[in-house]
């Protein structure tokens, strides 16, 4: 087994709604000196691959054709 | 019987909920800002549906933090009736007056359409006005009503009768656990429900099932 | 990352912007010297296809516009049509397909956010939306990914501002494999004395930014939905444009608010080419300059230039021209919806449009010319050839009930359950009428008994086949949905989607549709009060089936009285309307002969314009009257399917006659046009004065079963589960 | 100014319905051997704050008020 932990994220410049909500929210909530706040997702992976190597291939896989959306979305993968 | 309906930025179903308050008392409820601490002395206090916040970082979650909810929570915690529909549910849940929570549906999409719902509970202020175990017809409108809670809290909400609605023959939309489509608090004056009664309350709407719910805290109209 | 303003002009620059070298030279003319690089970007924004409508411009002009009932034709953001009682309904059709071929959910959402703002930029609060979707064949690698991101993406932008989605078509065929269509229509209602329009007035006035802030998203957009797809399409995605419904409702409310307390003098959405076209059309319209200072821009990237902020596609803005004594109340209300409000310019005198941006002037372009002067063509079309008649060889035969069975689960012809339980569809607790009928209807708020309806409409198949009958269907079928659920149609709006205009044939077919489109308009009394145009709609030379939709708005005076597809009872007459003797006899570009057998042959069906209207208005007119107990239009699939939908709504089955001397192939299945479906208690038809138009009683309801002539009866309950099966089934085939 | 990532994730026995369904999706997708995927979020949060013990302060404050629903969420907090 492999445990692995993918982290996706906007790319710069794509506008984060989200972000932008929890940013204003924490200064609502009486947090100063937030500068800038930009959601992403984490996915956390149990694979049965046994390789380091041959899980990181198959995770990149799954990344570009379901877990990030590429046009828009980042990619990071870390095994272990 | 007074009411008052909260509004938050990006709460949608205000007006509906207002339009059925007003049609079913026969008198326009108060509105309340998200920012306003004072809130006036009413019976009853609604929270509507919509997406507060857009319902970014996690749904209601931004809105149960907003100033208006501590007052409703001293509110609520004097006894005054609290009634929080889909999105107020939500919030109801994130500023902890209600137990449990509310994930995304399990087919991911949102859902649109008609449930069948069976009064779980009907000796409640919220639903004394339906017989015990009616099925009744009611729509639903989310993304995010599977409503979830840990085996003990379950035990607990199940025992106490606080399962106040359930979804029935078949019609769980979304996954929840017991088919748990509303809830209410230990005390019985706060509740949160994800179907809109305010959508099915007279012929226009093909229907009029969710009347009860209003005419069981607001008393029947003149 | 940051493009410097000081780039040399060179003649690749000007190709990248989609200029011709012959545009490039008026532009030359025009100003008497080479332009800046902003400048470039303004003209490039400005007099590209989509903003400027310079291939079909010429055409348009030819579409009714007016009528006692239209208070406002295209021109302004969207049209504007009186409903009585000082109340005007105002809506527009507009498409995003490129974007949503791109990225799905975003280019739908923003799609649909867009349409919205035009709405209720006038004033007017969204009651209703459609969304008008076309993909590529079912078995294509993409389709699938693509209905998922465009369905979310529509119900995702829709569902969280709060309008209800009453209607709406999905489509599938191979020719839009490479260039799916996304065309979302809106509608909002209005006091007709408090409509707001984008003509600025007054010289010295603020020029307001309002709503969210600006990034470099979609820079070029406009750019790119006039320009041909191609292998480098991977290259041009960082021009997504991300939608966020959360602040376009905040700025619903706060401009509706704002427009109530009189301190809006003009207002105009940033849609295509933002800042630049916005500020350009409030200058233009109202004979006044612009003067903008791009420092006071409110944004969130770092170190944007004049150039990016000029051509931002950033959403949910909008440029306000204000009464200055109320600044501080406008400001006020943009705050408490947390939304930004910055005063980004002045109206001037002297009619040119001046950029300024950190002390330098970065445009200063004669502000009327920039519109007013756009290139406008005449470009060559050829006269499509209407396909050739079919001769009996061309038609399969099959079994009546089987056939039918299976049309009703075809890609085309099932029932769009899936996507539309996906859309809010009873928000604002007006929804008469959802989707699944014939309009969508929506109750009108302050009138006890006003609606109304709406319906979205066109046969790509016949328009490919014959672009001018396929026009004149497009509209006559739109009425007839109107006219089906009880509705007065009042007005329309139309989205043109075609392929390369530069290719005469593609432009005949453009032609011909305007042409059958406008001469329907006007034999109906449906004149046309927005639209949009979507050329280029080509993937490596192979274009889209011509797809001119036409959203149509109708009124209904006593919502009480209008009429549903369902049967009401069993033991009713059923009536056929507007249909010959032999029923029916069209099989040419028919679903049964596409859906079932591959065949897409035979010429489109003529519309007779006079009979559809004859046959609408006695419909219409029984429906009024209480006389009818439930009424659908026949389309698709011919008199069979129209039967099994109103059989499947309703749980009542019905037993039709077997036609006298004629194929039941045609009768059954045959689109012959202008023609209805209605029943009422028993003796009626028998009773009623029908002044010409063509009544047949040719069945009853009841039952569960459907039974159709000589062929075996089928169950509602199989019809049903045909209907409602493929789309399911079909999607659910993404994840395994 | 410090930079931080927050990584909010479901706690253990909580319904995934999205991590569930991504997991299914993959196998659709011809993705054998993956064992599970739970879906959590992340944040990346830019602090006026410099030093790097009050950052983390600050940021476990947020993350009980705000970021993450302790009810059935767990959190981490990295700093730089
Ligand atoms: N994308 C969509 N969104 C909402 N409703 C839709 C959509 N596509 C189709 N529908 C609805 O499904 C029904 C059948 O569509 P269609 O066959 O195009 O209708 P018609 O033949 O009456 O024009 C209509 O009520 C239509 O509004
Ligand atoms: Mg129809």
């Amino acid at each position: 087994m492999t445990k692995a932990r993918v982290i996706v994220t906007l790319k710069n410049g794509v506008l984060d709604p989200q972000g932008k909500a929890i940013e204003s929210a924490l200064g609502g909530l009486g947090f100063a000196g937030v500068a800038g706040v930009r959601q992403g997702k984490v996915f956390d992976v149990v694979l049965e691959e046994t390789d380091p190597a041959k899980a990181e291939e198959a995770l990149r896989k799954m990344c570009e054709q379901l877990l990030a959306n590429t046009v828009i979305e980042d990619f990071s993968i870390s095994i272990g | 019987m007074k009411s008052a309906v909260i509004q938050l930025p990006g709460l949608n179903r205000d007006r509906d909920m207002i339009a059925a308050l007003t049609k079913i008392s026969g008198k326009a409820p108060v509105t309340v800002w998200q920012t306003d601490t004072d809130l006036p002395d009413v019976d009853l206090i609604v929270i509507p549906g919509g997406f507060s916040y857009g319902d970014y970082l996690r749904c209601g979650a931004i809105a149960a933090r907003m100033p208006v909810m501590r007052a409703v929570a001293e509110k609520a915690a004097k006894g005054v009736k609290v009634i929080g529909v889909c999105n107020g549910f939500q919030i109801l849940l994130e500023a902890g007056l209600l137990p449990g929570a509310l994930m995304r549906n399990a087919s991911l999409k949102f859902v649109c359409r008609e449930v069948k719902l069976q009064i779980a509970n009907a000796n409640t202020v919220f639903t004394n006005a339906y017989q015990p175990n009616q099925i009744i017809r009611c729509p639903v409108a989310h993304h995010d009503g599977n409503y979830f809670a840990d085996a003990a809290t379950l035990e607990r909400i199940e025992g106490n009768g606080q399962v106040v609605f359930r979804y029935a023959d078949g019609t769980n939309p979304n996954g929840s656990i017991n088919d748990i489509a509303g809830v209410m608090n230990e005390n019985g004056n706060v509740l949160g429900l994800m179907p809109h009664p305010e959508n099915l309350i007279e012929a226009a709407h093909g229907g009029s099932d969710g009347r009860g719910l209003f005419e069981s805290v607001l008393g029947k109209a003149a | 990352m940051s493009i410097p303003n000081a780039i040399p002009i060179t003649p690749e620059l000007v190709a990248a912007h989609g200029l011709k070298p012959d545009e490039y030279q008026r532009i030359l003319d025009l100003i008497g010297r080479e332009p800046t690089f902003t400048e470039l970007g303004i003209f490039s924004a400005m007099w590209n296809e989509h903003c400027s409508y310079k291939s079909s411009k010429k055409w348009l002009r030819t579409l009714p516009t007016s009528g006692p009932q239209v208070i406002q034709g295209p021109g302004e953001n969207a049209g504007v049509v009186d409903i009585g009682d000082g109340q005007t309904v105002i809506f527009k059709m507009e498409s995003h397909n490129h974007p949503s071929f791109i990225e799905p959910y975003q280019g739908a959402a923003t799609g649909v956010g867009g349409i919205l703002r035009d709405v209720f930029t006038m004033g007017a609060r969204p009651i209703a939306a459609m969304n008008a979707l076309r993909f590529g064949e079912p078995d294509h690698p993409k389709t699938r990914h693509l209905v998922s991101g465009v369905v979310a993406g529509v119900g995702g932008y829709g569902n969280s501002f709060g309008v209800p989605t009453v209607g709406g078509e999905v489509q599938f065929d191979e020719r839009y494999n490479g260039n799916i269509l996304v065309n979302a229509f809106a509608a909002g209602l209005a006091d007709a004395d408090k409509i707001f329009y984008s003509k600025a007035e007054g010289v010295g006035l603020p020029v307001v930014y309002l709503g969210a802030k600006t990034g470099r998203d979609g820079v070029g957009g406009a750019t790119m939905a006039s320009a041909e797809f191609d292998e480098t399409i991977e290259e041009k995605r960082p021009t997504v444009q991300v939608g966020d419904p959360f602040t376009e409702k905040c700025l619903l409310e706060a401009c509706l608010e704002l427009m109530a307390s009189g301190a809006v003098i003009a207002i105009q959405d940033m849609g295509a080419a933002g800042l630049t076209c916005s500020a350009v059309e409030m200058g233009a319209k109202g004979d006044l300059g612009i003067r903008l200072d791009l420092d006071k821009v409110p944004v969130r990237e770092e170190r944007m230039t004049a150039y990016e902020m000029m051509l931002s596609e950033s959403q949910e803005r909008m440029l306000m021209v204000l009464r200055p004594e109320q600044e501080e109340e406008a400001e006020a209300i943009f705050r408490k919806w947390g939304l930004d409000f910055a005063i980004v310019g002045e109206t001037t005198d002297d009619l040119r449009f001046r950029v300024f941006h950190q002390g330098e002037e970065v445009a200063n372009l004669p502000i009327k010319e920039l519109g007013d002067e756009a290139p406008e063509y005449d470009r060559p079309w050829v006269e499509p050839k209407p396909a050739a008649a079919l001769t009996d060889a061309d038609i399969p035969q099959a079994d009546v009930a089987d056939a039918l069975v299976k049309l009703l689960g075809s890609p085309n012809l099932s029932s769009r359950r899936w996507v539309w339980e996906q859309y809010d569809t009873l928000i604002q607790g007006n929804s008469l009428q959802l989707p699944g009928a014939d309009a969508g209807v929506v109750r009108v708020e302050g009138s006890e008994k006003k609606a109304l309806a709406f319906s979205s409409d066109v046969n790509p198949f016949y328009c490919e086949a014959d672009p001018y009958e396929g026009g004149k269907q497009a509209v006559a079928e739109c009425w007839r949905n109107l006219t089906a659920s009880g509705a007065l149609p009042l007005a329309s709006t139309d989205n043109l989607n075609f392929g390369n205009p530069e290719r005469p044939e593609i432009m005949g077919q453009f032609v011909f549709a305007i042409k059958g489109i406008g001469e329907a308009c006007r034999a109906l009394d449906f004149p046309i009060v927005s639209g949009n145009v979507s050329l280029y709609n080509e993937t490596l030379g192979q274009g889209i089936l011509p797809t001119p939709t036409i959203g149509g708005v109708g009124l209904i005076k006593d919502w009480s009285r209008m009429a549903r597809v369902r049967f009401a009872a069993e033991g009713e007459e059923i009536l056929l309307v507007g249909a010959s003797e032999e029923w029916g006899t069209h099989l040419g570009q028919s679903a049964y002969l596409r859906e079932l057998h591959g065949k897409k042959i035979g010429p489109a069906p003529k519309v007779d314009l006079a009979h559809e209207r004859k046959t609408g208005d006695f419909v219409r007119k029984l429906i009024a009257d209480g006389i009818v107990t439930a009424s659908h239009d026949i389309s698709d699939g011919g008199l069979a399917v129209a039967v099994a939908e109103m059989a499947i709504a309703s749980g009542i089955g019905a037993t039709i006659d077997q036609p006298q001397n004629a194929s039941p192939i045609a009768a059954f299945f045959g689109e012959d046009q202008g023609r209805y479906v209605l029943t009422a208690p028993k003796g009626t038809a028998a009773k009623l004065a029908t002044d010409g138009v063509g009544v047949q009683v040719i069945g009853v309801t009841g039952g569960t079963d459907v039974k159709l002539g000589d062929a075996k009866a089928v169950s509602v309950a199989a019809l049903k589960s045909s209907h409602d099966g493929w789309f399911p089934a079909f999607m659910d085939g993404a994840s395994h």
